[in-house]
């Protein structure tokens, strides 16, 4: 029809978790097709998207696992999960064989990411803590140069960082994974949307749900065409970006209709919100059913 | 010595009582102790007196550059509070601008009472001449001569045309003939155009040839010490130089500056200023 | 040194000449360091240490020139630094001049001053975003808060060491405080602001990627931080490499402009 | 002003006095800037800005004094940013000697000095780890680093500045070059010297927190990372004022020593 | 004017043809034009000339402070390459050190002699006394009135006992019964020490006073014009001032300069030195 496009911002991360869906949405011309003039900042983290989002200039945006507690906090709502991912890893330097093995060990990690939450997670399964180690903080990039050149002893990390890491340490100990913690916890990344614009826009907010559910079964059925839009909106080489989407499990909107339905959304959220609570970052989260807006998703599918 | 306390009816610059305190180290310093002096309208007054005896300090409360610390300088009746234009001063160390040219210098302070370009470069180029620095116009500071310093920043003074002029040693760096040519110069100006002029000189040829009055100051406390009217024609030549009256004046400036400085510790030496 | 040794008499140059004689050699000079340098670097990438060699580097900028993202980001974050110094040195000198001549100025404006030199731009973005949002504005701002605090202080020691005799001789000339400030304070300040605008330019050009996490979408910081998610050193190297040349470039020209409006000193 | 204006002959005060009165009255000026500054902020706060208070802060700095996290933080960032400060200035200043003096120096070191002055610290950070490991050492050559590329590049135009006669004065009296950096090039750019510190010192601190990224285990800049992961704003302006405090003592230190060492200059 | 060509058999001093060029806007100007002269040991001249001349520039370079731009200038036969401790320079601008005290300003060079701090001490003293400024010892610079600075400068100069002293208008701020006895007293050293000295001035009778020789300079090209034996007996007195020959070597000087100046852009004037 002729009316005037709604107007909305949905910011995102520059790495394929973050930027698939907007690479799909831009390339199909789905933003046009549901009525929508999207304006699609790019940030380099969650938590700045969340205050963007308090501050209302920003609508929409998307937020790792990592950050996943802000929700929870009540800071914004999450309006449809992105992915479940499975490329976190505790790595370590070789002859260090077992979580038992990182006592005393100078351990990296950077906090208030999924690197975070694998080693926490790990640790506590060995049935020990952060105070069993030598926790050493540091940004993922650090990190890496960090491996690299033997000032550490294992971190908390995820892939593709892994592999930048791997290049220089071949023989690079796994000790643990994401599959590890399956039936407790799923690192979810999901796309959030600002208190106020959720409640007072239901309508923009249900075509924005569109866009994302035609993308995200775009990119589940064409994973390797997928790969390629983002790495071009990106500027990165396909390969890069490859080995980016290989750790990571994506669901059809349909899938994810199903998940809500049976109640495993709301599980994986709560294994987060304990996670959380347990590592100290929120006191009192809410409740998954407050913030994340599940009947607009499925709506948005009808 | 009665002559100084005698006040002039509508003085141009009255001085009373005026001392000035400096610190120095842990005590202080008397650069001034209660010198009074009345200067008149039109009047040309030299001021000589050792080294260190308080002649700049004066005349630097009389720009408005100095406070004073007892006491009161008035200018046209009024104290003096800050600078004003219509004292023109030359300083003793020429305080010229050195990111300026010599013309843009001696332009300063016509542009400042906002005249128009083409006057304010008639002007400057008339007295930049009068200078003789016509060459150097465009010449920068720095390329200049302690001599060709200085008489840039006396055609800058001039300029401005100001009905009170104070000059702190301005011819100290020149030639003798420059020197000559500039003394001739500022007192036929003097003579036309209606100027008071405070003049600080070491040369007391130059403090007789030009002054209607020489005042003589002594050092520690800086003070008055004597002044000695010279009673020459107001129209001064180069001849009146060997006369035998300028020589007889000349030599009793420099008995008051000499005497007075051999018997600088003799307490007996009566403070030449009234209380 | 030239000017404080005597020559042998055979030894005659013009001025002219000399002058020109010594910018080549500096040139050669820059140049020899410049290439040392490198050769530093590419031995140090070589022996083990986890660096991209210059070949790596040079290749990478070969791509990001090709797409045409090093130009946007180039455009993007040079029109950021340049809005953000200019305004920054612009504010700066009339605040320095307010503050090294004004008391009541200087009491209230240096704790302020002082407080906010020592934060570090990135802490004080998240409350430039609750001020101005997620546009060009915030970013600049950040900028324009760095040079204007490296910027300002030199200003103010600039004024407030200005040769008192020089502004005696202007008040003498009729000037009142407005015409000082214009005509003799600034250009006698002018080695101290010049410093001032060249340390607020490092200090520009060095937050551009803390005003680049502001939701930027181009931009050389923005760039560096995006290669930072995929630990991608060429690229990262690449950026850094275009900035200091940036810097670099933009220093000259400061320091040619001072040349010009120095040259009234009489220096070494 | 008051030198420059002769007041009435009945304001008479001792020049002693009259600095005691200065002072004084610039005291209360500082402590009504600071005042109106807490007040603004508090208003800002209060009208819907997502700040947090002024009591809010006060309280979240009762408790980590309470838990002494707030004492081992200064002391560790205190420590590190001396440290770092100390040994930048004290570079600089040689530093700075040499490219004003010797043009074979300023050929080979200005390149390098403008390049690493654009290149904001994060971006540093890995290849400094890379060399130093992640003790104290890396975080220290960080702000270290900051110190000094502020401060040399003043220290320079100083030394550029000094005037020629006093140097031609030295030299005739016999001194050779070493002798004329000792005794005149240091005094006589003295406040090129301290206006180089000073900025040195606002970058020292504001490098903190990019200094503490290095595997910190405190410090007050570690202490704000750790607090923006969780959006804590109370414990970030907490550690922003208390840096901002500190920054402004050392400031005010600095500014003392240099009344003292610059008093020979006529000034307003 | 045959005398100046005269080279002596041993000079102190020897100045071959120097020229001196500096860039002026566009063009370049002469402040040197081919001078030669030459200065024997233990001998004093004074330099005489108008603003402009050059004198400045030509101490500059014996100094070791300017380079030449033809010829060359050699201290006992060695050409001059930079400054040194035995060539004692008194500046036209004073160039106190401004954070040192005076006592401090009068022991730098002797500090940098390496000498022990109690001989130092007496020395410095001992020439502030000479100078006046005991009273000072302890005060900077900026507390000094012109003529105190310049005292100064001359006891800094005085203190590390050079054998050629280059002294550029050292007198000129200074109050005639000071200048007298600085005068007498430079006088007196000299001819007990063995020192060479040169001494530029504006006043003709110091000139006179103090020289072995008056070398008179002219302007535009900056010239010797002429070069004035002074045959008065090696000690002089303050009697001789009033002496018949003095004031005619004095009216000579005054010819000399006066003369020149006004033939300025006479071309027929032959230039005074020799190619
Ligand atoms: N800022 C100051 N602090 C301390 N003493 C000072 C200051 N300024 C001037 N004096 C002292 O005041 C006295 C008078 O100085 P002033 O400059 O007026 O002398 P003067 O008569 O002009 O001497 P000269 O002929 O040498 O120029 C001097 O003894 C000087 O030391
Ligand atoms: N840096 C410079 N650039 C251009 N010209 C200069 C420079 N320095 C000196 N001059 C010129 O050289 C000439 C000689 O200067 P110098 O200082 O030697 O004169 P002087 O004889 O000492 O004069 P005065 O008696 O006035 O001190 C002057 O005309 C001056 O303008
Ligand atoms: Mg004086
Ligand atoms: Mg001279």
């Amino acid at each position: 029809d002729g009316a005037a496009k709604d107007k909305v911002t949905f910011g995102y991360i520059a790495d394929f978790n973050g930027a698939s869906v907007h690479a799909v949405a831009q390339e199909l011309n789905l933003w046009e097709k549901y009525g929508l003039d999207a304006d699609t900042p790019v940030f380099t983290n969650g938590p700045l998207q969340i205050q963007a989002l308090g501050t209302e200039d920003l609508d929409f945006g998307y937020i790792g696992p990592g950050a996943m507690w802000m929700p929870a906090k009540g800071d914004a709502k999450v309006v449809s999960v992105n992915a479940t991912g499975n490329g976190d890893r505790v790595i370590a330097q070789a002859g260090i064989n077992s979580i038992e093995d990182l006592k005393g060990k100078k351990v990296a990690v950077a906090e208030g990411t999924s690197g975070d939450m694998i080693l926490n997670l790990a640790l506590k399964k060995a049935g020990m803590s952060l105070d069993d180690v030598d926790k050493v903080a540091m940004d993922p990039g650090t990190i890496v140069a960090a491996m690299a050149s033997k000032q550490i002893d294992a971190a908390g990390l995820w892939y593709p960082l892994i592999s930048t890491v791997e290049k220089q340490v071949p023989d690079l100990e796994i000790l643990s994974s994401n599959e590890d913690f399956e039936n407790e916890v799923a690192f979810a990344s999901g796309f959030v949307g600002a208190n106020k614009f959720v409640e007072e826009n239901p309508e923009t907010t249900k075509k924005v749900l569109q866009v994302v559910r035609e993308a995200l079964d775009y990119r589940a059925e064409n994973l390797d065409e997928t790969i390629e839009l983002t790495a071009k909106l990106m500027k990165l080489d396909v390969d890069t970006v490859k080995v980016d989407a290989s750790n990571v499990t994506y669901y059809t909107a349909e899938e994810l209709d199903q998940k809500i339905a049976d109640g495993t959304v709301d599980s994986w959220l709560t294994g987060m919100n304990d996670y959380f609570v347990s590592a100290d970052k929120v006191t009192d989260p809410e409740s998954p059913k407050e913030y994340f807006t599940s009947d607009l998703f499925v709506g948005a599918g009808k | 010595m009665s002559t100084m306390t005698s006040t002039l009816a509508n003085p141009k610059i009255s001085i009373q009582g005026v001392s000035k305190v400096y610190p120095l180290g842990n005590t202080e310093f008397k650069a001034l102790d209660n010198v009074s002096l009345d200067v008149g309208d039109n009047e040309f007054i030299t001021v000589v007196g050792p080294s260190g005896c308080g002649k700049s300090t004066m005349m630097n409360i009389l720009a408005g550059l100095e406070t004073v610390s007892g006491g009161q300088a008035l200018v046209d009746g009024v104290a003096v509070d800050g600078p004003g234009p219509e004292r023109g001063v030359i300083f003793q160390q020429y305080a010229l601008f050195p990111w300026l040219t010599v013309r843009d210098n001696v332009e300063f302070g016509l542009k400042t009472a906002k005249m128009p370009k083409a006057e304010r470069r008639r002007i400057a180029d008339h007295f930049i001449e009068l200078v003789g620095l016509e060459q150097f116009a465009d010449a920068l500071p720095k390329m200049l001569s302690g001599g060709m310093r200085q008489r840039c920043a006396i055609a800058r003074a001039y300029a401005v045309n100001p009905s009170i002029l104070l000059m702190d040693e301005p011819f100290g760096a020149l030639d003798a003939l420059t020197r000559v040519n500039l003394q001739e110069q500022l007192r036929e100006t003097w003579s036309k155009e209606q100027r008071t002029v405070v003049f600080i000189t070491h040369d007391v040829d130059e403090a007789v040839f030009l002054a209607n009055r020489v005042i003589v100051m002594a050092a520690r406390p800086g003070r008055i010490h004597e002044i000695i009217e010279v009673d020459l024609p107001a129209i001064r030549t180069e001849e009146m130089r060997l006369s035998p009256e300028f020589t007889a004046l000349r030599n009793r400036v420099w008995n008051a500056v000499y005497h007075q400085t051999s018997g600088e510790n003799s307490v007996s030496e009566p403070s030449a200023t009234t209380a | 040194m030239s000017t404080l040794t005597a020559t042998k008499p055979r030894a005659i140059a013009t001025p002219a000449e000399k002058k020109r004689r010594t910018k080549r050699k500096m040139l050669t000079l820059n140049i020899v360091s410049v290439v040392g340098g490198i050769a530093l670097w590419w031995v140090l990438s070589a022996s083990g240490f986890s660096l991209p060699t210059p070949p790596q580097v040079v290749e990478r900028a070969g791509q990001l020139m090709a797409d045409g993202t090093l130009f946007t980001d180039l455009a993007a974050s040079l029109t950021r630094v340049l809005i953000g110094f200019a305004l920054g040195t612009l504010l700066a000198i009339p605040v320095g001049f307010l503050m090294g001549w004004y008391a009541v100025a200087r009491g209230i404006m240096e704790p302020w001053i002082q407080f906010f030199r020592t934060i570090p731009p990135l802490a004080i973005i998240p409350l430039v975003m609750v001020l101005m949002g997620i546009g060009e504005q915030p970013k600049i701002f950040v900028i324009f808060l760095a040079a204007f605090l490296s910027c300002v202080i030199s200003t103010y020691q600039g004024v407030v060491n200005v040769d008192k005799t020089l502004i005696n001789a202007a008040r003498v000339l009729g000037s009142k405080d407005a015409g000082i400030f214009a005509r003799v304070v600034i250009p006698a300040s002018t080695p101290f602001i010049l410093v001032g605008m060249r340390v607020g330019l490092g200090a520009a050009w060095a937050t551009v990627v803390a005003a680049e996490l502001i939701a930027a979408q181009d931009g050389l910081g923005y760039r560096m931080q995006q290669a930072q998610l995929y630990y991608d050193l060429p690229t990262i190297f690449v950026n850094l490499i275009v900035i200091g040349i940036l810097g670099l470039l933009m220093d000259r020209i400061l320091l040619f402009t001072e040349t010009k409006l120095t040259s009234w000193q009489e220096r070494r």
